[in-house]
């Protein structure tokens, strides 16, 4: 009965915490997924995002609320970022891997010292009517810290795949990582369709910095800790895979919550990553990617 | 009068020069064969006419319902958005989009209202992409991804057509079909096609005239009619590149 | 530059360092020196493989933490002299280097670079589940006294310090000249180009993994005799897979004397900066140098220098 | 390239005089030179929260020079960042040392950042108070290193004692310990143990988890079955307050009368604001509180000064935890100089050694090992806590001191009264 009890509440909160990494990986997924670029600054961009959610929370508003009211202009943001970054390299015909990684590392440090000023460094934290209060569904029992912003990940996945399947920027997006060529012939602007990816991933920064600031509080160097992980999701999930994302992310949050639970807690960060060595090492796509 | 107009076009890629005072006219209506062997400047023209290779002298420009648009220094997509379809070598589709999706992505600007009617056309013109429009364009083969890539261009409701060597990489018999259907365009639905060939017999079979290109220049310009004695000429011309 | 003449600089520089601790005085010029001579090492370490091979590192501090490690390991368990624990570091860390390279062969680009993100996170749950090696709180590690010959152990560390760096220079120098480095620049500019030429690229890039790998993990090895204190949030920094990315960037990728260049330059303005400005804007500013160089000069400092030349090379021509 | 050794030295010579500028500024006053004392803060990385321990040594220096300085000559201070990272601690303190010439020595916070500057210190003789720093002696015994935190004789061990002689008077016989996987955590968590060891309370679980972990429902899971009567837990911030809010998500097994003891977050006031009445029932360690049984002279002085300059900062507002310290660990080294008349290194020490010193946070002894003689680290009980906002925690009665015995100021309300 106790492991019945542990077994159930490890899957229900290891999915829910997969939900939310998916959320931080989102962005990523479009911008290193599609686009190719490895935006190592996306973790800091994501607690940037978190920051201005407190902010208006300050004021009263409900942080998931504010934050999709916030992805205006964070969506903004990020047209103005990828600007500077195709006019840093890709019109040059210039910028490899290491070139893109020391840039947007540069970026990540500033993102992260801005918010120093801006804010301090205590930790800063939402409030929300439901922090405290559990949901409960036989033996499982969940906190709304965690349940909530879980939820959001399905609705954005949700949404987002809708949009990459259904409109045509969202058709134009999927095939820009393949071929821009292909796009210009098909009548589109390779460079705005990039720039608008950008911006929607930037925009997805916000949302999941709401999802992690009312799971627990923040500071200016939280996105740190999420960095390696964000990227283990997307690269488990093959390149660009929306739907794959929150598959990947719930393998590594259930994976993390069950060693946690019956292994040990010390090495629940290992684990994680040597799924992804050995995934790396016997199917380079990711489980979810086809063949490139 | 309708058509695309060349003029002394010079282009190249850095420091080196592939076309030199190139001049070349589509008039509506007509079905025009860019003949020359392999590296001789057909594909270059094609993709400075499409906006890929920027020329550094002379002009190109589309006259259209007596408007005379210059195409030289346009983005790509504004030049296929003004009314050029393009066909490119190799294809370039993209392959992880279903076919219908391929062809959706292609309706954009002037063709979004057309988007029914054209799909309709393509899925007329073209049995097989209808019957597998679910499937993923990568995993199609060449002869299909061929019609896909000409469906794809029909789909931008083009004034011209832009055709880079059709027959490249399929086998003899699905060339043959696709040359037909690409007459077929032009006659049954009156487009105006320019194609890059590099197996002359295809295209004079098909073409109303045809240009050679030889070291990046026009050395012949068949204006009327490929009588035997135009083909005689053609034939020495390319033989004599080589 | 010539082999008799690379040899002739390298051994005035490691004369001149044995020399340094009798002319300067002051302790602190060492201390500031050995995280400079670190950082020498991990930049060219690391450019065997990221330069030479165009395989982005991007967990540079697995290998630099290995070689922590096993140095502090030996000095808790056998009290083992300095040159020991550098030897066996170097050996973990090929060994290591080895294994990553066997995981990954099959990947390329930013799929490498996120394996070796996750090899640190690997290594550093190991050792944070190690009772032995002190978990998070880390281990004192106290080494033995240094040579007399040494003003202290500081100068001792700095001048082991630049002899290392001088071996791992010789090292990147002697590959980038040798069919080793032609065949990796070939994996460079394209893999499927190599293979095809007969460059045996999967044994090139292991050799490349190993060695570079064993460089890395030397860089590490003295640590514990500088700092007197090992902990796995030092061992295993982000800082420094940060810096071994920025400092071959900003000196040039395609030379051994790039990655000199560029970790002098970095790590010299870090320390400078460290004491100077000292609070949130150091950082500010260390990452806005590196989206200058970036921007400005996409190919370091190496190639600024080569367009200049050419531009002055080619104003001589037109006057 | 050759270079000669007269082109060496300049060179150096050079490098040192645009390094050592501000040294050779203030040697030229060589007459009235200031007494400088030098440190690091952690103003950026992990431990930034703490950057407000500064506050406290600019207050204790602009009072100081104020009341006319020390032996009369000016006091300053010399504070670099360290990145919170034990690497760079080395490095700066030999430039503070060794450029800087500093008379005096605090040490960074923490003891990871600690350990990698007393090897220098004790080679270089300067005294060093140390800054919230545990057990940071033990191995090196360096003879002029003085605690300002109160951790006491043996510190790694008892620091958090007084949670178990609670749990002792309380009679709990069974425990649980959780800690995160960080240096203080792990220390207070082994201390712990051994204490019930001797104590005869039992472990029933030992749990040590990443600092990482956003989940703590599997550990309070997992204590259920054990049915603990006391959950002494040592957390960071950010996993303090998760398992805060994990008491009313989850639930503790009714059995536990005690829970908290190690946890650091509750000291600082974002959190205390953002968690408000979950806190009540909680006994935590801390190191200041404003009950009446800790009124020294000019505490409150002090705090009202800290909470101007903290406002202007952007860093924590109520400043209980840290910043006195701070103040006092400067007071440790401003009375001994002045009661020896000199910055001679070893009058300094030899006098702490043998005189108490009166600090804003009372009156220290140091032992041998320049700990205090007596542990007096508080274990405080939340109480009546609501929501409304900081200002209630400045007030007496919120935080109540249960131990040590001597400083006591209410009764232990049992957990599940006081959290209803």
């Amino acid at each position: 009965m106790v492991f019945l009890d542990l077994a159930l509440n490890a899957l229900a909160s290891g999915i829910a915490l997969g939900c939310i990494y998916a959320l931080v990986a989102l962005g990523l997924a479009i911008t290193f997924g599609l686009l190719h670029i490895p935006n190592v600054a996306h973790p800091a961009l994501v607690i940037a995002g978190a920051y201005a959610v407190v902010l208006a929370n300050m004021r009263g508003i409900d942080p998931i609320l504010a934050a999709l009211v916030l992805t205006l202009p964070f969506y903004a943001v990020g047209l103005a970022f990828y600007e500077f970054y195709a006019r840093a390299f890709e019109r040059r015909g210039r910028g490899n891997t290491l070139q893109s990684l020391t840039l947007f590392f540069g970026v990540s440090l500033i993102v992260e010292i801005a918010l120093v000023v801006a804010f301090g460094t205590d930790l800063r934290s939402v409030s929300v009517p439901y922090v405290g209060r559990s949901f409960e569904l036989g033996l499982i029992v969940l906190p709304y810290r965690f349940l909530v912003p879980a939820l959001l990940a399905p609705a954005v996945i949700l949404g987002l795949w809708l949009y990459m399947t259904r409109t045509h920027s969202g058709l134009a997006m999927r095939a820009v990582a393949h071929d821009e060529r292909a796009l210009s012939i098909s009548g589109h602007d390779p460079v705005a369709i990039k720039r608008h990816a950008f911006g929607l991933a930037t925009a997805l920064a916000v949302l999941a910095g709401a999802a992690l600031v009312i799971v627990g509080p923040v500071d200016p160097f939280a996105g740190r800790v999420h960095l390696g992980r964000v990227f283990a999701v997307v690269v488990l999930a093959g390149l660009g895979s929306i739907p794959g994302t929150l598959a990947a992310a719930i393998i590594i949050g259930v994976a993390e919550a069950f060693v946690t639970a019956f292994l040990s807690p010390s090495w629940a960060p290992g684990v994680a990553f040597a799924i992804l060595l050995g995934t790396l090492a016997l199917r380079p796509n990711g489980i979810f990617g086809t063949a490139r | 009068m309708n058509g695309l107009v060349v003029e002394g076009l010079r282009a190249g890629y850095g420091a080196v020069n592939v076309l030199h005072d190139v001049s070349i006219t589509v008039g509506e209506g007509e079905f025009v064969a860019l003949l020359g062997m392999n590296g001789n400047g057909k594909s270059t023209l094609l993709n400075a006419i499409m906006g890929f290779v920027k020329p550094s002298a002379g002009s190109i420009r589309l006259f259209w319902d007596g408007q005379s648009v210059p195409l030289a220094g346009q983005a790509p997509h504004r030049i296929v958005d003004l009314g050029i379809g393009y066909v490119p070598e190799g294809r370039r589709l993209v392959p992880n989009l279903t076919v219908e999706e391929n062809l959706k992505l292609a309706a954009r600007g002037r063709a979004k209202n057309d988007f029914a009617e054209n799909l309709d056309f393509c899925f007329e013109t073209f049995q097989i992409l209808k019957e597998r429009r679910r499937q993923l364009a990568g995993t199609m083969s060449g002869g299909q991804q061929q019609q896909l890539a000409i469906a794809r261009a029909l789909m931008t409701s083009p004034r011209i057509m832009v055709i880079d060597e059709p027959s490249v990489g399929l086998a003899p018999i699905v060339v043959d079909q696709m040359i037909a259907t690409i007459k077929e365009l032009q006659t049954k639905r009156r487009m105006t096609i320019l194609m890059a060939e590099q197996s002359f017999f295809q295209a004079v079979e098909v073409a109303s005239r045809a240009y050679v290109l030889a070291h990046g220049s026009i050395v012949h310009a068949i204006e009327h009619g490929l009588d035997a004695e135009a083909m005689e000429t053609i034939r020495n011309a390319m033989m004599g590149v080589e | 530059m010539s082999w008799r003449n690379f040899l002739l600089v390298a051994l005035l520089v490691a004369a001149a360092g044995m020399v340094l601790p009798r002319v300067l005085e002051n302790p602190y010029y060492f201390f500031a020196g050995y995280v400079v001579l670190q950082y020498v090492v991990i930049a060219t370490g690391w450019n065997i493989l990221g330069g030479y091979a165009g395989y982005t590192n991007f967990g540079t501090s697995a290998f630099f933490g290995a070689g922590v490690y096993t140095a502090a390991f030996l000095i808790k368990a056998f009290e083992a002299p300095l040159l020991v624990q550098v030897l066996a570091a170097a050996g973990i860390g090929m060994l290591l280097g080895l294994v990553t390279g066997y995981l990954t062969l099959r990947i390329q680009g930013v799929y490498f670079a996120i394996a070796t993100v996750a090899l640190v996170v690997v290594l550093e749950t190991v050792v944070h589940n190690s009772d032995y090696l002190g978990g998070a709180s880390g281990l004192t590690t106290i080494a033995p006294p240094a040579p007399a010959w040494f003003a202290g152990p500081t100068q001792y560390v700095f001048c082991v310090m630049l002899v290392l760096a001088l071996v791992a220079v010789g090292i990147a120098r002697a590959i980038e000249h040798s069919w080793v480095g032609r065949s990796l620049r070939a994996i460079r500019a394209s893999e499927p180009a190599a293979e095809a030429c007969g460059v045996p690229t999967l044994r090139m890039k292991l050799a490349a993994c190993a060695i570079s790998g064993g460089v890395i993990a030397m860089a590490g090895a003295p640590y514990p005799y500088y700092a007197s204190h090992v902990d796995p949030l030092s061992a295993f920094s982000l800082t420094i897979g940060l810096n071994a990315l920025a400092m071959p960037l900003i000196g040039g990728t395609r030379s051994w004397i790039g990655p000199v260049l560029g970790a002098v330059l970095l790590a010299s303005v870090q320390q400078i900066t460290t004491v100077t400005i000292s609070s949130e804007f150091n950082i500010l500013a260390v990452g806005l140098m590196l989206i200058a160089f970036v921007v400005l000069a996409p190919e370091g400092i190496l190639g600024l220098v080569a367009e200049l030349r050419e531009r002055v090379g080619r104003r001589r021509a037109t006057t | 390239m050759s270079i000669s050794r007269r082109e060496l030295g300049k060179l150096a010579g050079g490098i040192s005089i645009a390094m050592a500028a501000p040294a050779i500024w203030t040697s030229a006053r060589a007459q009235n030179q200031p007494i400088k004392i030098g440190c690091t803060v952690s103003q950026t990385g992990a431990l930034a929260g703490t950057k407000n321990s500064q506050i406290g040594y600019e207050l204790w220096r602009d009072n100081l020079n104020a009341a006319g300085g020390l032996l009369g000559r000016k006091v300053e201070l010399v504070i670099y960042d360290d990145q919170s990272s034990p690497a760079q601690v080395p490095g700066i303190y030999s430039k503070l040392i060794d450029v800087d010439k500093v008379d005096f020595l605090f040490t960074p916070y923490g003891a990871n950042l600690t350990a990698t500057m007393m090897p220098l210190a004790k080679q270089r003789d300067k005294v060093a108070i140390g800054i919230l720093t545990l057990a940071s002696n033990d191995k090196v015994k360096y003879d002029k290193f003085f605690q300002a935190a109160p951790w006491g004789p043996n510190g790694a061990e008892d620091w958090a004692r007084g949670f178990f002689d609670l749990a002792q008077t309380q009679g709990v016989k069974k425990i649980a310990i959780a800690a995160a996987d960080t240096e203080f955590s792990k220390t207070a968590a082994a201390g712990g143990k051994r204490v019930c060891e001797q104590a005869g309370i039992e472990v029933v679980s030992y749990d040590i988890y990443p600092p990482t972990l956003n989940d703590f429902s599997a550990i309070l899971r997992n204590l259920r079955a054990k049915a603990p009567e006391a959950i002494f837990l040592c957390s960071y911030p950010p996993d303090s307050t998760a398992m805060v809010r994990g008491l009313t998500e989850i639930g503790l097994p009714a059995s536990v009368r005690l829970f908290g003891g190690g946890m650091v977050g509750p000291q600082y006031a974002s959190l205390m604001q953002t968690l408000g009445k979950n806190l009540n029932g909680i006994i935590n360690f801390h190191l200041y509180v404003p009950e009446p049984t800790l009124k020294f002279p000019g505490i409150e002085g002090f705090l009202a000064e800290y909470e101007k300059a903290a406002k202007a900062a952007n860093v924590d507002p109520l400043g209980f935890y840290i910043p006195p310290f701070c103040y006092a660990a400067g007071q440790i080294i401003s009375e001994a100089v002045k009661a020896t008349g000199s910055i001679d290194q070893k009058k300094v020490a030899d006098w702490l050694h043998a005189n108490p010193v009166e600090t804003i946070v009372g009156k220290i002894r140091f032992n041998e090992l320049g700990d205090w003689t007596e542990r007096r680290v508080l274990m405080a009980q939340f109480q009546g806590v609501d929501d409304s906002g900081l200002d209630q925690f400045r007030k007496a009665g919120k935080q109540v001191i249960l131990d040590p015995p001597a400083f006591k100021s209410g009764e232990l309300v049992p957990f599940a009264k006081a959290r209803s």
